[in-house]
């Protein structure tokens, strides 16, 4: 059953990555592969929570948590140099 | 265990941290710390030379874990000559910055300190990829150093020096996580004895990784095709910082020595790298150096061609893989080093007094202390050029009879024709920059007492090195046979126990 | 509330949130949390001058509850938008007038705003008077608006401002 | 019984993300591609670390909820994360609030071109 | 010991006249003389004994491993040579006195003079090849130095380069000869390597040895084709020409001549070279010297000549032939260093030293007149003068070769020949001077005789050719049987130095060149005439400097077109050498690249991430124009990196990975404002494709290295990690464990590269201005709002969130993945969000930390924790740790590792503050720029 | 899977090579970071490919190689203090030599 639900989930990730990764290259503006590199980073979560769960090994947590808050950072740097250019004022 | 053979190590570290804490603050208190370190750096690299002299090799093991586990420090004639080389380098270059040219830009001394820290390390460090953090430490310092007071020529040249290098430390790790794959270990004691048995079937890893390592070392030593960095780099950076990079192409040189006596031996299980190589690329870096000594058209180009023709001249030596080679070289080691590093500092001065003409081998002002500089000038260019009686011709004297007689009539005419060279460059430079003078005389400001004495000193230690040649080889050749005959270092390694 | 513990709630937060980090109430982290927590806001504080207080934390929580359940919906909504055909979604700007005054309340209202369905806050006007706010498929902008205004700002303003 | 909805979780979440990329990769704008990351990605992301916290509390060592952590703290990101893209976005198209206050609402919500 | 004083005597006291010139021009004069008046009372000794036919020696070690010591020894060419060196210096340096110019420095003359003469006695008094090599050199130093001495003058300082340049070539050629020599003989002293010649011409290695130990020689004793630099030596005041030039340093090198002649003598190979030189430089130059309008020039070239006739006797072999050579040797030096200083007397008189303007000198210096003819008429070799009994022996010795056959005549008849010229030279010199009418345009006017005292050495000299050219047998006789004696190192062939040998060949010799000699004079102008038409001799002068310079200016081509400047060369050799290493053994059939572990399976996802990585890595190369497109691919790349260490269970790396990345894109974001946002194309094609291949070269092989490395098996250490990571070290993370126990020296060194960088980073930025664009690439004018209102709101909430994050990796590391420096980042990364956010000045108002100060806090306490173990007699850096309990607390371990993780944890936030904030406050200070980038 | 792992570092060197050889120091600073990405793998691969296995001391099973995770580790920082230097050298570069070539030539663009 979880085994399953875990191939399921994999494939879903996997190919919630793929798409991202397409609209990265795509683009067409700089925000859209902003957008696409911001959504690589969250289903990267998921795809660390659930090779967690596959491997019944707790240690991605904090892997996980830092995705989060990075790629949060990250997405705020690239959005501010569009705006600003000057992302530290 | 000995705790003093740390204290090179934790002496500039520590000296570099509280000038940190320094910054912006009292310049006179980050001199007399800067130089109090130094000083005291240099009182031990004597002592450390003298147990090293005693013909034990200390160990000492950090975090008291054994080797191959923990990171240990080694202590052998080598380690410690070069420590004792680097303090005096460094307190006679740190003598003449303090009078004012660590004022040009921030944290001088915090970056010379650990610039001093990464020598020393480098020296000391019994294990490849504690060699690495150490080699980077010396580099990013050095990098802070070469830029230091900034211009544009420094600045493009330090650029050029900063990507090599890191290009050259990516090299260095495949080249240890190479060794690693191969051998599981990376204490250099260890990896000669596993390295030693392993079987054919790695030969080709284990070559990969041993020359990749040479061009890394290569890279650092300014050996040819890539020492083309250096002229540059060395030419245009600060004269106490140019002074002190006389030491640096001799890390590379050091490490070329270690690794290829210890973990690449020329009898040993890998034994063509070094030994075919390094020849005849030696030779090829003496005649290239010799052809851009003769091309420059500034005194301080000059001197750093004279680097490169120096590090051919060494690895000449060392490349022979016999005691009287390697004897050679380092008897002419510490001369080149010391040598350059003086040249350096008399260029500046000389420069200072020719005003915008700099030192550049066109008609300038007259100097204003010509005799006392031209006695300087005439020291260090019989020294540099190998001419006789001066320690840079007893070291060539020692190289040239080292040789075997295969190589001899290459070895002998590309070095002796590099003599030439030299003479003939430097005779012009001097004629130029001393005799053919035009108009005013372009500063009324004398060099003081407390700048000409650091160079002077530098440039008499040549005359010592002369004067004392005698125990100084016997010092080279005892250290020549301790790193040819490794065995003594894998047991001082690898059999010492912890303290419980 | 008082000086060693200016942010009470913040605290109780940051309590929890330790307990979660460690993934344990073992007396020792309780202690170490409460010291942490205790001490955070203070070592902070000053990043927060002009924040509000929290006039009813009850309050606070039913609006988390509705949003977690707006969340919901919000997400099958959007869902069924996206995998469905995309020329009929009828996409819009609307300009929200505020009536908010505060900056971290407003700050909670835009971030409301993009989790809940079918709209993102885009941009707010320099005076704070308006928030730009981006609908996936909109039918009636005055209901939308008048939604909006009700369920969320409405609550923050009670929390915030009073 | 607790397999079946750690199942159930991990199946909704990943679906509700891929459903997050797909309007990612298949909406014609980008503030309507927005609205798929921002919301579903994160419930997506969401529902799969509410079967990790069940997974590993069962597991015996305890309760496990940290995961939770991250649920709430891309709460707090994914809105601001989308309104820095979106003013971005306005931005490079010359409509920002502050300098083209001639944004009305009702405009056709796609300034694509 | 007092061969090693009258060495040093000179040698150190040439520090003492420049001193003394503080107490006037004689005090210096004086105290040049008493040293040299010492070093010959001090040889008084040792001579006697060598004239009682015991050679004195002394015997220092110095450089045992190279068998190189102070060795000296005087026997008769040595004692022969001292004499010289001493007694015409001491002449030399009292006519000096009167001949330099008040405007002349004249401590320094006599400081260089006293060198020189040091080293010429150290060349004669060596009995250790390499010795005499190191004094040898010190003749050219000192030389080059006395030559441009007048170093305003540019015929000076050219003189001086050249005489260095020729003579210190000749040095290491010979240098090379006497490694050979020894190598041979097996020692480096003279004296044994003399009792040795049978073995050293049977060695297969002579003709080389010869060979370059004879270019030492010549370029010394200025031997054709070597000679040219002797004349243009001439820009060296008088004295140093009478001494140098004409009795000691070129004399070196027929000194060597003799020195070595048992030893290297007596093959065909001598006979034809040495004599063959000695020959042609005989007759060439004595040829020139007639031509020359310079006094001085005609003397150069007579010196040349005479050294020529002196390398001729010695090349001819006989015994006979090298007592000539040794006697040619006193007689020279004795008439050459009067002429010279006489020349330097009537230069100081007049003004010049042109003939054509020189005339007539009779009439105002007649005493001087009177030394300088009877010197002349010694070099013209007129009976009853010292010259003429040595060219007489000459004249002999020519007559007897055989080996050249039936045309042996040609030797005498080539002799004479030389001897017309001479004669002709010497004639000119008496005539064109002294007499042939007015002089002409003097500069001074009118000459007069010199001082006294500039007399007295030449009146000395000039008595000494009278005497020895009238009484031989009783003054020259011992000291020539003496010196002849150890050049032949046997006994001595018949000879006698007696005046009158009857009309003999030779006497008719010297007729013949006698009466053709002043013939040849008398038709002087239709000569001068006759040789301008037909041979313009090539200046010697004008293409050694011609050859110097296109030296040089090869050597600026060659060095310029190798260190061209361009980094894309340099880095393309550098990977080209990397290539190298690692294209060749791979290559090469020496052991096997794939090893014997069978494959692992794949699998999609990491199939997937592996295909996301390479796309992502390629778009960074094809996107790099865009520059801020490309920063995006590389996070995907560095986002995938960290997968990959998630994904092969390495939790730390990808921590390490995750936050690095973000704080490096932070950073080439601030980095990339100041930069042009697009690139252009402007390589050649050539050039991509030659780096294309270069790249896919070097990562085709590093991709064979990780494949060959990725198959095979390996044994580690790792297990003792694993072992000993609990028991030891305290914490079950075993990464951490290696970062800051085992190897914590490491981490020690890799958070002082971090401070290093932040410093120089620091130091890079101070004062720099940059160009600021005011709108973006496409021209839009930035945003107006600096901190966007809601972005600053959420993020300040966020920042205690972070950092109990961040304090929560620290406390966890040691047994979870973590550890001090992800803790820090996690800081930094928490202030940097709030400087994004919310502005430097905001943030650092409510934070007022100070970098510096937390980075060397950092790097302290992570060393002082290293440095507390001393205090338990442990190394450096040995960790403890124990675990303690507490009442209501629980359980709890405090480990010394905390504390060193701790100062890696403060060094870490310092760094990256510092370097992000000081970027960031670029812009406070650059200056908007109206034109976009 | 060694063989993808071999050529993912390969194209990782292969770009970054081919960056570092560009005119411009911006697109030089990309190809370092990318060849610093493929050395930093390069090493852990050191450790060969083990899944699921992080080196935590206690277990009973064999865990991944924890030496090359702490070299990679320092390699990683060490890295990234070289690369925010040479970042900024490039600024420096720029405004001393007016523009973003790495050999200080050409316009300003
Ligand atoms: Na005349
Ligand atoms: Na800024």
């Amino acid at each position: 059953m979880l085994s399953i639900a875990l191939a399921i989930a994999f494939a879903c990730i996997a190919a919630a990555l793929l798409l991202n990764f397409w609209r990265l290259l795509r683009g067409p503006e700089l925000p859209d592969r902003i957008l696409a590199l911001d959504t690589m980073y969250i289903n990267t979560i998921a795809l660390l929570v659930l090779f967690g769960i596959y491997l019944d090994l707790s240690t991605f947590f904090e892997a996980a948590l830092l995705i989060a808050m990075m790629g949060f950072v990250g997405t705020v740097a690239l959005c501010k140099y569009l705006l600003r250019g000057d992302i530290i004022e | 265990m000995n705790h003093w053979l740390i204290v090179p190590i934790l002496l500039p570290l520590l000296a570099g941290v509280f000038n940190l804490l320094l910054v912006n603050r009292r310049p006179h208190l980050q001199r007399t710390l800067s130089l109090g370190a130094t000083a005291a750096l240099a009182v031990v690299a004597m002592y450390l030379v003298a147990i090293a002299d005693a013909g034990h090799i200390e160990v000492y093991q950090l975090g008291n874990w054994p080797a191959p586990f923990g990171i240990v420090l080694v202590l052998d004639r080598l380690s410690a000559m070069l420590i004792l080389l680097t303090a005096i380098v460094a307190l006679l270059t740190l003598l003449y910055a303090i009078n004012g040219d660590d004022q040009r830009g921030r944290d001088f001394h915090v970056l010379f300190q650990l610039q001093l820290l990464g020598l020393n390390g480098a020296f000391l460090t019994g294990d490849l990829f504690n060699l690495f953090v150490f080699f980077e430490i010396l580099l990013i310092a050095s990098y802070g150093l070469a830029l230091y007071g900034f211009g544009a020529v420094r600045t493009r040249a330090s650029l050029h020096y900063v990507v090599l290098n890191l290009i050259g430390s990516g090299l260095f790790l495949i080249a240890v996580g190479t060794l690693y794959a191969i051998t599981g270990t990376l204490n250099m004691a260890d990896l000669a004895l596993k390295i030693a048995a392993t079987d054919a079937e790695e030969m080709a890893l284990l070559r990969t990784s041993a020359l990749l390592l040479l061009v890394v070392f290569g890279l650092k030593a300014a050996i040819l095709p890539l020492h083309l960095w250096l002229p540059a780099l060395y030419s245009n950076a600060a004269a106490p910082v140019a002074a002190l990079f006389a030491i640096m192409t001799k890390v590379g040189v050091y490490a070329i020595l270690r690794t290829y006596t210890l973990i690449f031996p020329a009898e040993g299980s890998v034994p063509d790298v070094a030994s075919d190589l390094l020849l005849p690329l030696a030779l090829l870096t003496v005649a290239i150096g010799a052809i851009g000594v003769l091309g420059s058209q500034r005194l301080r180009e000059m001197i750093a061609y004279l680097v490169v023709v120096s590090v051919g001249t060494l690895l000449a030596g060392i490349g022979q893989f016999n005691v009287g080679g390697i004897t050679a070289a380092l008897y002419y080691l510490p001369h080149t080093t010391l040598v350059t590093a003086g040249l350096f500092l008399l260029a500046d001065l000389i420069a200072r007094q020719r005003g915008s003409t700099d030192d550049h081998f066109t008609p300038g002002p007259p100097l204003l202390q010509p005799t006392t500089l031209g006695v300087l000038f005439f020291l260090a260019a019989v020294a540099a050029a190998g001419m006789p009686p001066l320690s840079g011709f007893l070291g060539k004297l020692l190289l040239l009879k080292s040789v075997q007689p295969q190589h001899a009539i290459w070895l002998w005419s590309i070095v002796l024709s590099g003599s030439l060279v030299a003479l003939i460059a430097l005779s012009r430079a001097g004629s130029r920059l001393f005799w053919k003078t035009e108009g005013e005389q372009a500063t009324t400001m004398q060099a003081d007492f407390f700048r000409l004495a650091p160079a002077a000193t530098l440039l008499a230690m040549s005359v010592a090195m002369m004067v004392l040649a005698g125990p100084l080889t016997r010092f080279a050749e005892a250290t020549a046979t301790q790193l040819l005959m490794p065995q003594q270092y894998l047991d001082a390694v690898l059999s010492s126990e912890e303290t419980s | 509330m008082n000086r060693w513990l200016p942010h009470p709630l913040l605290s109780l937060f940051l309590w929890l949130v330790w307990l979660l980090l460690v993934n344990s109430v073992a007396p020792g982290q309780l202690l170490l949390g409460a010291v942490l927590a205790a001490g955070l806001p203070l070592l902070t504080g000053r990043f927060w001058p002009d924040h509000p207080p929290l006039h009813n934390p009850w309050k606070m929580l039913r609006y988390i509850a509705v949003l977690l359940w707006d969340i919901v919906l919000a997400n099958l909504a959007v869902a069924r938008r996206i995998l469905g055909p995309t020329h009929q979604l009828r996409p819009a700007f609307i300009q929200l007038p505020l009536d908010l005054h505060n900056d971290f309340a407003i700050s909670v209202l835009a971030s409301t705003i993009s989790l809940t369905p079918g709209t993102v806050s885009s941009d707010l006007s320099p005076d704070r008077q308006f928030l730009l706010i981006h609908a996936l498929d909109v039918e009636d902008e005055a209901s939308l608006v008048a939604q909006i205004k009700q369920r969320y700002e409405q609550p923050l303003k009670e929390i915030f401002e009073c | 019984m607790l397999e079946i909805l750690i199942s159930l979780f991990l199946v909704i979440g990943a679906v509700f993300a891929l459903i997050g990329s797909i309007g990612l990769a298949r909406l014609p704008d980008l503030f309507m591609r927005l609205h798929g990351p921002t919301k579903a990605t994160t419930l997506g992301v969401g529902g799969i670390l509410i079967a990790s916290v069940l997974h590993f509390s069962h597991r015996g060592e305890g309760l496990s909820l940290h995961e939770l952590l991250i649920t709430v703290f891309l709460f707090i990101t994914a809105p601001i994360s989308a309104y820095l893209i979106a003013r971005a976005m306005l931005h490079l198209k010359g409509k920002s609030l502050k300098e083209n206050p001639g944004i009305k609402t009702g405009d056709k919500g796609n300034l694509q071109n | 010991m007092d061969l090693l004083l009258i060495i040093l005597l000179p040698t150190l006291g040439a520090l003492l006249p420049p001193l003394a010139i503080r107490f006037g021009r004689s005090a210096s004069a004086w105290t040049a003389a008493a040293i040299t008046a010492a070093a010959l009372l001090l040889a008084v000794e040792p001579l006697l004994a060598v004239f009682n036919a015991t050679p004195v020696e002394y015997h220092l070690s110095w450089l045992p491993q190279v068998g190189f010591d102070l060795q000296l020894r005087m026997d008769g060419l040595a004692a022969l040579f001292v004499i010289l060196i001493l007694g015409i210096g001491l002449l030399v340096i009292l006519y000096a006195r009167y001949y330099l110019a008040e405007s002349d420095p004249m401590g320094r003359f006599y400081g260089m003079l006293l060198l020189f003469m040091g080293a010429m006695l150290g060349v004669a008094l060596s009995d250790h090849l390499l010795l005499l090599l190191v004094f040898w050199e010190l003749t050219s130093l000192s030389s080059f130095l006395l030559i441009s001495y007048w170093n305003h003058r540019t015929d000076a300082r050219r003189g001086a380069r050249m005489a260095l340049t020729i003579t210190g070539a000749g040095g290491l050629a010979m240098l090379a000869g006497f490694l050979l020599l020894s190598h041979i003989v097996g020692s480096y002293q003279i004296s044994v390597i003399l009792d040795a010649g049978d073995l050293i011409r049977a060695h297969p290695l002579y003709a080389p040895t010869l060979l370059l130990i004879l270019i030492g020689a010549f370029t010394k004793s200025a031997q054709f084709p070597f000679h040219f630099w002797l004349p243009h030596a001439m820009a060296a005041p008088t004295p140093v020409s009478a001494y140098l030039h004409s009795a000691t340093m070129v004399k070196a090198g027929v000194f060597l001549l003799a020195r070595l002649y048992p030893a290297l003598s007596g093959t065909e190979l001598w006979f034809i070279v040495v004599g063959g030189t000695g020959l042609a430089t005989l007759l060439f130059a004595a040829y020139t010297a007639l031509f020359k309008h310079d006094l001085k020039g005609l003397l150069a070239y007579s010196t040349i000549s005479h050294l020529g006739l002196i390398t001729l006797l010695f090349g001819i072999g006989t015994p006979l032939g090298a007592v000539a050579g040794v006697f040619h040797i006193i007689n020279h030096a004795t008439f050459k260093a009067s002429l010279f200083m006489a020349a330097g007397i009537i230069d100081h008189e007049t003004g010049t030293r042109d003939m054509r303007l020189i005339n007539g000198m009779w009439k105002y210096m007649p005493h001087t007149a009177t030394l300088a003819m009877v010197a002349a008429g010694a070099m013209a070799g007129v009976p009853l003068l010292n010259g003429f009994l040595s060219k007489e022996m000459f004249f002999a010795e020519t007559l007897y070769i055989v080996e050249l056959g039936s045309l042996s005549w040609l030797l005498a008849a080539a002799a004479t020949l030389a001897g017309i010229f001479a004669v002709a030279y010497s004639a000119r010199f008496i005539h064109d001077v002294f007499f042939n009418g007015e002089p002409v345009n003097l500069p001074k006017y009118p000459p007069h005789e010199p001082p006294r005292y500039m007399k007295i050495p030449v009146e000395i000299l000039v008595a000494l050719c009278l005497l020895v050219g009238v009484f031989p047998a009783f003054t020259v006789a011992p000291l020539l049987a003496l010196a002849a004696g150890s050049v032949l190192n046997g006994p001595l062939p018949e000879y006698s130095l007696a005046i009158w040998h009857g009309f003999s060949l030779p006497f008719m010799m010297s007729l013949v060149a006698l009466v053709g000699g002043i013939a040849l004079y008398s038709q002087r102008h239709r000569l001068f005439r006759l040789r301008d038409r037909l041979f313009p001799v090539p200046d010697a002068r004008t293409l050694f400097w011609q050859a110097i310079e296109w030296l040089i200016d090869q050597a600026q081509v060659v060095t310029r077109a190798l260190e061209n400047g361009s980094l894309q060369r340099y880095s393309a050799l550098l990977l080209l050498a990397a290539f190298a290493a690692i294209a060749v053994p791979l290559l090469d059939n020496r052991g096997t690249l794939s090893g014997p572990l069978p494959m692992t399976p794949l699998d999609p996802l990491t199939v997937l991430g592996a295909l996301v990585m390479i796309i992502a890595a390629i778009t960074v190369v094809l996107w790099q124009r865009q520059r801020l497109t490309a920063v995006i691919a590389l996070s995907v790349v560095g986002l995938v990196v960290s997968l990959t260490f998630v994904r092969y269970s390495a939790p730390d790396l990808a921590l390490t990975q995750l936050s690095v990345e973000v704080v490096t894109i932070v950073l080439l974001l601030l980095a990339l404002f100041f930069l042009p946002q697009q690139g252009m194309a402007e390589s050649s094609h050539a050039r991509r494709s030659r780096d294309l291949l270069l790249a896919l070269g070097i990562g085709g092989g590093v991709g064979l290295l990780t494949w060959g490395m990725l198959t095979r098996p390996y044994e580690t250490i790792a297990g003792y990690y694993m072992e000993n990571s609990l028991p030891g070290g305290g914490g079950a993370n075993v990464v951490n464990v290696i970062l800051v126990d085992f190897r914590g020296f490491d981490t020690l060194g890799e958070i002082t590269v971090l401070a290093i960088a932040a410093i120089a980073i620091y130091t890079l930025l101070d004062r720099l201005q940059l160009p600021m664009p005011t709108t973006d690439p496409q021209g839009r004018v930035w945003s107006q709002e600096r901190h966007p209102v809601i972005l600053a709101h959420i993020t300040r909430f966020l920042l205690p969130l972070a950092l109990l994050v961040s304090i929560f990796l620290f406390l966890r590391g040691h047994n979870t993945p973590g550890g001090g420096f992800i803790a820090g980042l996690v800081t930094a990364i928490a202030l940097i969000l709030q400087y994004m956010a919310s502005g430097i000045d905001w943030t650092q108002q409510r934070w007022p930390v100070q970098h510096h100060p937390v980075i060397a806090s950092g790097v302290f306490i992570a060393s002082a924790t290293g440095i507390g173990s001393w205090f338990f007699d442990r190394p450096f850096l040995t960790s403890a740790f124990g675990h303690f309990h507490l009442p209501l607390a629980g359980d709890f371990e405090l480990a010394t590792a905390m504390l060193f993780d701790l100062g890696v944890y403060l060094t870490v936030v310092g760094v990256v503050m510092l370097i992000l904030a000081n970027l960031g406050k670029l812009t406070k200070r650059s200056t908007p720029d109206g034109e976009p980038n | 899977m060694e063989t993808l792992a071999a050529l993912t570092i390969a194209v990782l060197v292969t770009c970054g090579v081919y960056l570092v050889l560009r005119a411009r120091t911006f697109p030089v600073v990309l190809g370092l970071s990318l060849l610093s990405y493929a050395v930093n793998l390069f090493l852990f691969f050191t450790g060969r490919l083990v899944t699921g296995a992080p080196p935590l001391a206690g277990g009973s099973v064999p865990t991944a190689d924890p030496i090359p995770q702490a070299l990679v580790l320092t390699a990683i920082v060490i890295g990234f203090g070289m690369t925010a230097f040479v970042m900024i050298l490039a600024l420096r570069a720029r405004g001393e030599l007016g523009n973003d070539h790495v050999d200080g030539k050409g316009g300003n663009i």
